[in-house]
């Protein structure tokens, strides 16, 4: 699965290479900047030039630091509330997919008890309760996007167990782990990472806009979802400050897409 | 007090608690420059035009507000100046004047007031109002039972004591001989004068320009004008209507797309915008509203009075005018209400000094310095300035914004550091706001032996020259050692279509809210 | 269009052995009248170039049925669709020419192409549940295809037409049937159906894709019936595609055989049974089992080149016993050999093959104790499946479990593997009583029954390769690792005749004989007395299955125990010792298998013999 | 000669089905209310602080507390509380002192007609977009529209709908009103105007999503062995995409349009604040932020009960719309198959060639 095969999926090449840049945009940016993030060295919503290429903010912070700045946020969160959500929902989609009756008809249940949850109500409650650290807002969208995932692993989980391979496993009396592990799991991967993918565009437009809301990462911190938010106001002004950060997450979510759109390619081809 | 006081619950609050629904700065912070009153330079109708429904758009956040003339909350506040009438006005410069009364005044220590009203007025619904309804507003007012957020500053009232003189005049005592010279700022905002047979709900009936016709809570309200105001003449469109917005951008559209007339209090990055709209006017007040952050004197390090002043000296409050209120501000000397009358310029303004805040923070032993600045979303910008001045100085602020439920909620009085503001009014009301004995909302915790001595002595002063001598001394002290950190007044903005006339800049907060003034050229 | 008075239905009374008119032989270019079909030069080629089917030529005669027979990868579907003028995706038609009855099919655009298809050439798909849509019902769809084509019938002629051709296919035309879905109907239904939808248009051709490989032997034996008739008495031609040339026998009136995209023979179908002369027929017809005697089957070496891949000369040369030097040079032509007779080869056999003496050598039994024996045994699941079956079986033995489709073999048979979670019963093995449950069983006797799975395409994890999948058994059984390990790997693979190489690769680089192998492998690698054979062969080419039947026969020469599942009784002729017959979750009849198949007592039994095809009839 | 037939029978089995998972929706909406209003007892501050604002004295709000019943022990809140809704009655606002029934009578009503927008212009687009895709798959148009789906996916529908506001918002463009203040006094329908940019918003970021979907379930279905043999029985083609591909692509279509449904109702919050616009979302954060109780649990009552019920009507639908379903003689084959709707990359399995 994992192999240079995927190299010659054009979409997994062009979204892979588009994510990868936003990534190491995001990892080495905050190097590349001229300024500290929250460093007020130019004129409230100034505009671009010579020294600030893209202008200055509603605080008067450079526009070009905070960007490359404020993208290590919404990189990490996207992939931490992904990465959550696939591993709690793999888990339990997998033991509900394997197990006996009861078990599995409770995870069920609760899967779609979860999934008739409207997000909104989940988020505001979790918001409200908890407050808005970044961390809790990464666990609410996990917690969002967890039932999909249980959904998929569970339904992925029962089509490859109806599969004679697994059968005959059981029948050597093989543990269950070990058919867990070794049967089931690396044929399950394949939709799951292509949900992964999925769960990541989703999740990048989730927290921009959450943050929008003011959910997410706190001021003075950079973020590109705080930005759109914090210069909304001087849009018209200034539109720099808004449009650049909004540019950048719709280039990561379509890059992500792409990528995962590659792998659900590539993958059906190969079954093909 | 409450006036303004209901505008910051109304603005700040609702702001706050829509979280992060409202864009960046709050509107408190946006407010206008030094530069007077200013309107679109297109040429406005300068006479009064009958007719029209004007539309006002306001923001309210996430409460639903009520009609309620004693307990006012959410847009109430705002749909209160249509609906009441009380026994006195603001006038521009944030002094009152008599608006229903005729006469109104105190005794010499300021124990009683005798209240008459004019002769011949009448509520919404015909009935004449006599001394009953007076007596009745107030003792609704009063009422515990009405479980009213401004029950402290009308505390002082005695229920028992309050009296019919004759058919239109009511003497109001106060509680174990106590005095109370602000009674005017008070009652003005929350002392609406309505009926006996008045219910909130089914009866929201007052003497106010506009008799309701119709109120959705969130979304708005509609009127009709009120053919016996008791102005003559006014007011003078046909028909308000107040529009509930939740967010400053999508007013802002409205306002542009000419969907609504007037937005009433606008955020300052806007008024760029609007200045370039040719079919829009901004007008700038210049209030006396100030902003600023308190320091809990009761925790460390702000015991320390040395801290509290080199706090006041490492903030630049040029700058804090320029960024945290886009320029629409002016800077103060950590003391309010500088319009007051009572008021000590005599006091030298602060500046900006380093060297001495950090010598001042070295001898407190409070080098290295980190503290927390809670704030609701919508007050953050200026805490974030504050936040890099301090930086310079080897403190370090760290900034957390709550949701205001969290802010407001049974911790408020213990944030370390947390952004505050006042309205623009007299000094007493403000102090009772802020930092006197029995103040309602003393997040500074200020308590000084002496201060409270003679803020109680001047509440109890009618007279001008003598309570001057008294708050002259208590502003010293305040400078001094007050936990209040007051780095600047701000502007108030409201833009408005350039066919609405009677908008005009004043030294108050509320100039979008004088109904019965403002006027629709709808032809 | 035709017009003919309506033919009374006389299904019952017919028989597949009733003699029938015998079909004149009618060779390429002989017609008298004018030939219903005229294929010339045909090329179908992928998009990458390279080609599927090339130089197809042949004729057909009005009423004249052509049986189309190849393997996998023949390209005899390619050919066939591309006599509708269709290529998959993919694929295109890159030459040659179509006529049928007037029609340049090639050279039709659009709507005149439109109205060929299905007005002159009828098509019926090889999996009827796959081919009729789930969404439609019966009547509308037929009234559908009727009104495409003769937009201007009248409504009472339209069901004139209908009811007549349900009769002719055999269904009943009442309302309530014409409402049907067609996952209401059972599988032959559905097929006739496919038929009626063809013949309800009065083509000029028919061309039929595998249409019987998806139904139970006595369907299908009704299903061909039916469709010989129509075609004679309709005079239609059809193009009848098949991988099995049994089933084809007794239907066909010409034969033509397709390796690697070219005709290789072409013959009447007296004539090839007879005297087969291309070595790849005479393979085809060596690995064929047959249900009238048993003969050594013989398996074709290799396997079959994918289009692109294809060496120079004869394709087949590679695995031709009679390939000379001249046979890798140049690719030879279609010639005639005998007027009813076309072979491309340049060294056809040319004298009819020696019949292979029947091996008539069984195995007495000594009476034993069983290796294996299961009573009481009730199966349910949402509906009971067995009823209390018994069974015994002798060590050293191969059992034959037959019967048709949802009769209960194969829950019978994952039952003993210890699959059988909704099963209760009493089962011992050497004597013990053993769990029905695999996972219940000691690992010392666990390993000693091991079950092969019907489809090699979904028995091997696509994730593992072959190495890691014969490893994990001896991992656990033996608790074998590394160069022991590797050892019996290698000695397991040779025993299924695989090279060592193959350790290293993934199912999906393996052929469908190649997988069964390795799925063969890994149950050899567990050391098992008991070998339970689900179906193993029905998803392979029938050389293929030779092969594979002939490592099963030798393995059971080595001691092992075979317990066989089957719907074949050819192939229960070719490998079992012994045979039970499985009717709806009971065993009907059992006995030695010469003696239930030359001498049927239960009626089941006997009309399952009278409808399976049978290849030494012919000869 | 037995050749089996299956019956059709008189009584639908998917009645008790149907009957039964509407209890099971019941029960899902049941258990949704109480976390909800567990979850908001864990709630900081309550609901007497949040109205009475930072500057009320603590008698007040403990006054207010008694006046709204909130010192009552949590268990008798509940059980009053669902007491009243068992009666139809969904109690009156902490807040704003309205009958919940009202409050959400009308913000609901916007949603619904939002909702019903939305529907009204994505379907036949999607519809329309993904069939034409689907007939020229891999064609120049399919690879471009794709694309262009694929970016619209990806850009945050917030984002776009803060450019429609600008742009309807400028002197120049004067077709439509720039945000959706809705007159509470006059009927919906007298208004449109005012939906029609919050729906076109909602729908441009939906669209990708089911023009996906339904381009997919076509590709399927036309690959299918009965699309083909159609077309080797010489059916026109627009009959073969109208009558044979596209009833068994609705089917997949239904349930996206249903997760889209579902995603909306709950309130496009983003969309309403935006725009202004008076629909559930808003009211729901709100009703939050105030701790407003009864309103809380009357909206997220009315919200999880709508979801039920999407859910119910695409299942139906699903099952209406597929006759082995419909016809399904027991209602466990039913239960059994009807999971069997798959993502939109998910593709049959291979078969065994």
């Amino acid at each position: 699965m994992f192999n240079a095969r995927w190299w010659r999926e054009p979409q997994i090449r062009r979204g892979g290479l588009v994510t990868l840049a936003i990534v190491l945009l995001a990892l080495v940016g905050p190097w590349l900047a001229p300024h500290a993030p929250t460093d007020m060295v130019g004129g409230v919503y100034g505009a671009p030039a010579g020294d600030a290429p893209l202008g200055h903010d509603f605080l008067g912070h450079d526009v070009l630091s905070r960007l490359l700045n404020g993208g290590l946020s919404i990189l990490w969160m996207s992939l931490a509330a992904a990465a959550i959500a696939l591993i709690a929902g793999t888990v339990l989609g997998l033991l509900a997919g394997l197990s006996r009756q009861r078990l599995d008809q409770a995870i069920t249940w609760l899967a779609d008890i979860w999934l008739a949850f409207p997000d909104l109500i989940l988020v505001l409650l979790i918001v409200s309760m908890l407050g808005r650290a970044p961390w809790l807002i990464v666990l609410t969208v996990a917690i969002a996007f967890t039932p999909g995932v249980i959904r998929l692993a569970r339904g992925s989980a029962v089509a490859v167990a109806s599969q004679e391979f697994v059968e005959a496993a059981q029948m050597m009396g093989f543990s269950r782990t070990r058919i867990l592990l070794r049967e089931i799991l690396p044929n399950v991967l394949t939709p799951l990472l292509v949900h992964f993918g999925n769960m990541l565009t989703w999740g990048i437009g989730m927290l921009s806009g959450l943050s929008y809301l003011g959910y997410g990462v706190a001021p003075p911190a950079a973020d590109w979802g705080l930005m759109i938010n914090e210069n909304q106001a001087g849009l018209l002004v200034q539109p720099w400050a808004v449009l650049a950060p909004a540019l950048l997450i719709g280039v990561f979510a379509y890059g992500t897409n792409i990528f995962a759109e590659g792998i659900a390619r590539h993958s059906a081809g190969e079954r093909r | 007090m409450p006036n303004e006081f209901s505008r910051r619950v109304f603005l700040g609050n609702s702001l706050a608690v829509g979280g992060g629904l409202l864009l960046g700065s709050s509107l408190l912070t946006g407010c206008g420059g030094a530069e007077p009153a200013a309107g679109a330079a297109i040429a406005r109708p300068t006479q009064p035009v009958r007719g029209g429904r004007l539309r006002v758009g306001i923001i309210d956040g996430d409460q639903a507000g009520n009609l309620d003339a004693h307990k006012p909350s959410g847009g109430g506040i705002i749909r209160g100046w249509a609906l009441y009438s009380k026994f006195w006005e603001w006038n521009d410069d944030v002094s009152t004047r008599l608006g229903l009364a005729e006469f109104a005044e105190p005794n010499a220590d300021a124990s009683a007031w005798t209240i008459r009203i004019k002769p011949g007025l009448e509520f919404h619904h015909g009935k004449s109002i006599t001394a009953d309804d007076m007596l009745f507003s107030i003792l609704r007012l009063t009422d515990p039972k009405l479980a009213s957020p401004f029950a402290g500053l009308v505390g002082a009232i005695d229920r028992q004591a309050l009296r019919k003189l004759d058919e239109r005049t009511i003497e109001i005592r106060f509680k174990q001989g106590r005095s109370f010279f602000p009674l005017d700022e008070t009652l003005i905002a929350f002392g609406g004068i309505v009926p006996t047979d008045y219910d909130p709900v089914s009866n929201p009936v007052g003497a106010g320009p506009y008799r309701l016709k119709s109120f959705v809570p969130g979304q708005r309200a509609l009127f009709t004008r009120f053919e016996n105001y008791f102005k003559p003449n006014q007011p003078y469109a046909d028909e308000l209507e107040i529009i509930e917005f939740k967010d400053q951008v999508s007013r802002v559209a409205a306002l542009r797309a000419g969907q609504i007339d007037v937005a009433s209090g606008v955020q300052a990055e806007h008024s760029a915008l609007i200045k370039a709209d040719p079919r829009l006017q901004l007008v700038v007040s210049p209030s006396t509203s100030f902003s600023g952050f308190n320091l809990n004197t009761a925790k460390a390090p702000f015991q320390d009075e040395r801290v509290r002043q080199a706090f006041r000296l490492l903030a630049d409050r040029q700058e804090l005018i320029g960024r945290g209120l886009n320029g629409f501000g002016r800077i103060a000397n950590d003391l309010y209400s500088p319009q007051d009358p009572t008021y000590n310029h005599a006091i030298a303004q602060r500046g900006y000094d380093l060297d001495q805040a950090r010598s001042l923070l070295r001898q407190a032993g409070a080098s290295d310095l980190r503290v927390e600045l809670t704030t609701t979303a919508n007050e953050v910008n200026a805490a974030l300035v504050f936040a890099q001045q301090a930086k310079k100085a080897g403190v370090e602020v760290k900034v957390t914004p709550v949701d205001s439920s969290v802010f407001n909620g049974p911790q408020k009085e213990q944030w370390l550091m947390s952004p505050g503001s006042t309205p623009a009014r007299g000094f007493l009301a403000t102090g009772l706001h802020n930092d006197a004995p029995l103040a309602i909302y003393n997040r500074s915790n200020f308590r000084d032996e002496r201060f409270s001595e003679l803020f109680t002595q001047a509440l109890g002063q009618p007279d001008l020259e003598r309570r001057k001598q008294l708050v002259h001394e208590a502003q010293t002290i305040q400078h001094q050692r007050g936990g209040l950190l007051i780095w600047g007044f701000t502007d108030v903005l409201d833009a408005a279509s350039s066919k609405v006339g009677g908008l005009h800049g004043e030294q108050t907060t509320f100039a979008s809210w004088r109904f019965d003034s403002l006027w629709l050229n709808h032809a | 269009m035709n017009s003919y008075a309506p033919l009374a239905p006389s299904l019952a009374s017919q028989l597949p052995q009733d003699p029938w008119p015998a079909a004149e032989p009618v060779g390429a270019g002989l017609a008298s009248e004018r030939p219903a079909l005229q294929v010339q030069n045909l090329r179908v080629e992928l998009n990458t170039g390279a080609d599927i089917i090339d130089h197809i030529n042949f004729t057909l005669a009005p009423g004249e049925i052509l049986g189309l027979v190849g393997e996998s990868g023949s390209g005899k579907t390619t050919l066939a669709t591309a006599l509708l003028a269709h290529a998959r995706r993919g694929a295109r038609i890159a030459a040659g020419r179509i006529q049928v009855a007037d029609a340049s099919l090639l050279e039709l655009r659009g709507e005149a192409l439109r109205q060929a298809r299905g007005g002159l050439i009828g098509y019926v798909a090889q999996d009827p549940a796959q081919a009729l849509n789930p969404a439609l019902r019966i009547g509308p769809l037929l009234l559908e295809t009727l009104h495409a084509h003769e937009p201007q019938l009248q409504k009472n002629a339209q069901q004139q037409r209908l009811q007549q051709t349900l009769i002719d296919v055999g269904l009943p035309g009442d309302a309530e049937f014409l409402r049907r879905f067609p996952h209401q109907l059972s599988g032959g239904q559905q097929q006739r159906v496919m038929l009626a939808l063809a013949f309800v248009l009065r083509p000029r051709l028919i061309v039929l894709d595998e249409p019987t490989t998806a139904l139970d032997v006595s369907t299908q034996a009704h299903i061909l019936q039916t469709l010989r008739r129509l075609c004679k008495e309709q005079g239609v031609a059809a193009v009848y595609v098949s991988h099995d040339l049994a089933v084809i026998k007794d239907l066909v009136d010409r034969v033509m055989v397709m390796y690697a995209g070219r005709i290789v023979e072409v013959a009447s179908r007296q004539r090839l049974f007879a005297r087969p002369s291309h070595p790849y027929t005479l393979g085809l017809l060596a690995a064929i089992p047959d249900v009238a005697r048993q003969h050594p089957l013989q398996a074709i070496p290799g396997h079959a080149p994918a289009p692109g891949q294809r060496p120079n000369g004869c394709a087949f040369a590679p695995r031709c016993p009679r390939r000379t030097a001249a046979c890798e040079q140049a690719e030879p032509g279609l010639q005639t050999l005998e007027p009813h007779q076309q072979v491309a080869c340049l060294h056809p056999q040319l004298e009819a093959p020696a019949p292979t003496a029947a091996l008539q050598v069984r195995a007495t039994r000594v009476d034993q104790a069983p290796l294996m024996a299961i009573s009481n045994l009730n199966l349910t699941y949402d509906r009971q499946v067995l009823f209390d079956l018994a069974l015994e079986v002798q060590a050293g033995e191969c059992l034959a479990v037959v019967g048709e489709s949802g009769s209960g073999k194969t829950s019978l048979a994952r039952t003993l593997a210890g699959l059988g979670d909704n099963a209760s019963g009493e089962l011992s093995f050497e004597g013990q009583p053993l769990s029905l449950l695999a996972r219940q069983r000691p690992g010392t006797t666990r390993h000693r029954i091991q079950y092969i799975f019907q489809n090699p395409y979904r028995a091997l994890n696509p994730r593992q390769t072959v190495a890691q999948c014969l490893q994990a058994p001896l991992e656990h059984f033996f608790k074998l690792k590394g160069q022991a390990c590797r050892a019996r790997i290698e000695a397991a693979l040779q025993r299924v005749a695989l090279p060592v190489s193959v350790a290293a690769k993934y199912p999906h680089h393996l052929s469908g004989g190649e997988r069964q192998r390795v799925a063969i492998a890994r149950a050899l690698v567990c050391e098992p007395s008991v070998l339970i054979c689900d179906e193993v062969t029905s998803a392979l080419d029938v050389s293929v299955q030779a092969a594979i039947l002939a490592l099963l026969k030798q393995l059971q020469g080595e001691g092992m125990t075979l317990v066989f599942v089957t719907h074949d009784l050819g192939v229960v002729r070719a490998i079992a010792d012994r045979l039970v017959v499985i009717q709806q979750g009971r065993i009907v009849e059992q006995g030695p298998v010469d003696e239930v198949l030359d001498r049927p007592v239960d009626g089941y039994t006997q009309s399952l013999l009278a409808h399976t095809p049978r290849l030494a009839a012919a000869l | 000669m037995p050749e089996p037939c299956a019956r059709t029978s008189r009584l639908p089995a998917w009645l008790p089905w149907f009957i039964g998972r509407l209890g099971y929706g019941l029960l899902t909406a049941w258990v949704i209310s109480l976390v909800v209003f567990i979850a908001t007892q864990a709630l900081p501050s309550d609901p007497a602080r949040v109205i009475l604002g930072p500057e009320a004295p603590l008698e007040s709000v403990l006054t207010l507390r008694e006046q709204l019943g909130l010192n009552r022990p949590i268990l008798v809140q509940y059980f009053s509380w669902l007491g009243q809704v068992l009666r139809g009655d969904l109690g009156v606002s902490l807040d704003s002192n309205q009958p919940v029934a009202a409050i959400i009578f009308s913000r609901f009503g916007n949603t619904l007609a939002l909702l019903a927008g939305v529907l009204v212009l994505v379907v036949p687009l999607a519809l329309s977009i993904g069939v034409s895709l689907a007939l020229r798959r891999d064609s120049r148009l399919d690879r471009f529209g794709l694309s262009a789906l694929i970016f619209l996916k990806a850009t945050p529908g917030f984002l776009l709908a803060i450019g429609l506001v600008l742009l309807f918002s400028m002197p120049q463009v004067n077709l439509l009103p720039a945000v959706s203040i809705l007159d509470p006094d006059k009927a919906l329908w007298q208004q449109l105007e005012y939906l029609l940019l919050p729906i076109f918003a909602l729908s441009l970021s939906s669209l990708p999503y089911l023009v996906r979907m339904v381009r997919a379930s076509m590709i399927e279905a036309l690959d299918s062995d009965y699309v083909s043999a159609a077309r080797l029985r010489g059916i026109a083609e627009w009959r073969i995409v109208w009558r044979h591909t596209l009833p068994n692509a609705l089917v997949p279509a239904i349930q996206g349009v249903a997760l889209t449904l579902r995603t909306l109702i709950g309130g496009a919050l983003l969309a309403e604040v935006i725009f202004s616009y008076p629909g559930i979302g808003t009211q729901l954060n709100s009703a939050i932020q105030m701790r407003d109780l009864p309103l809380v649990q009357g909206v997220v009552l009315v919200i999880t009960l709508g979801v039920v019920l999407i859910n119910l009507v695409a299942d139906l639908l699903t099952v209406l719309l597929t006759p082995k379903l419909r016809t399904a003689r027991r209602a466990t084959l039913i239960q059994r198959n009807r999971r069997g709707i798959q993502s939109w990359w998910r593709r049959p399995a291979a078969k065994a060639p």
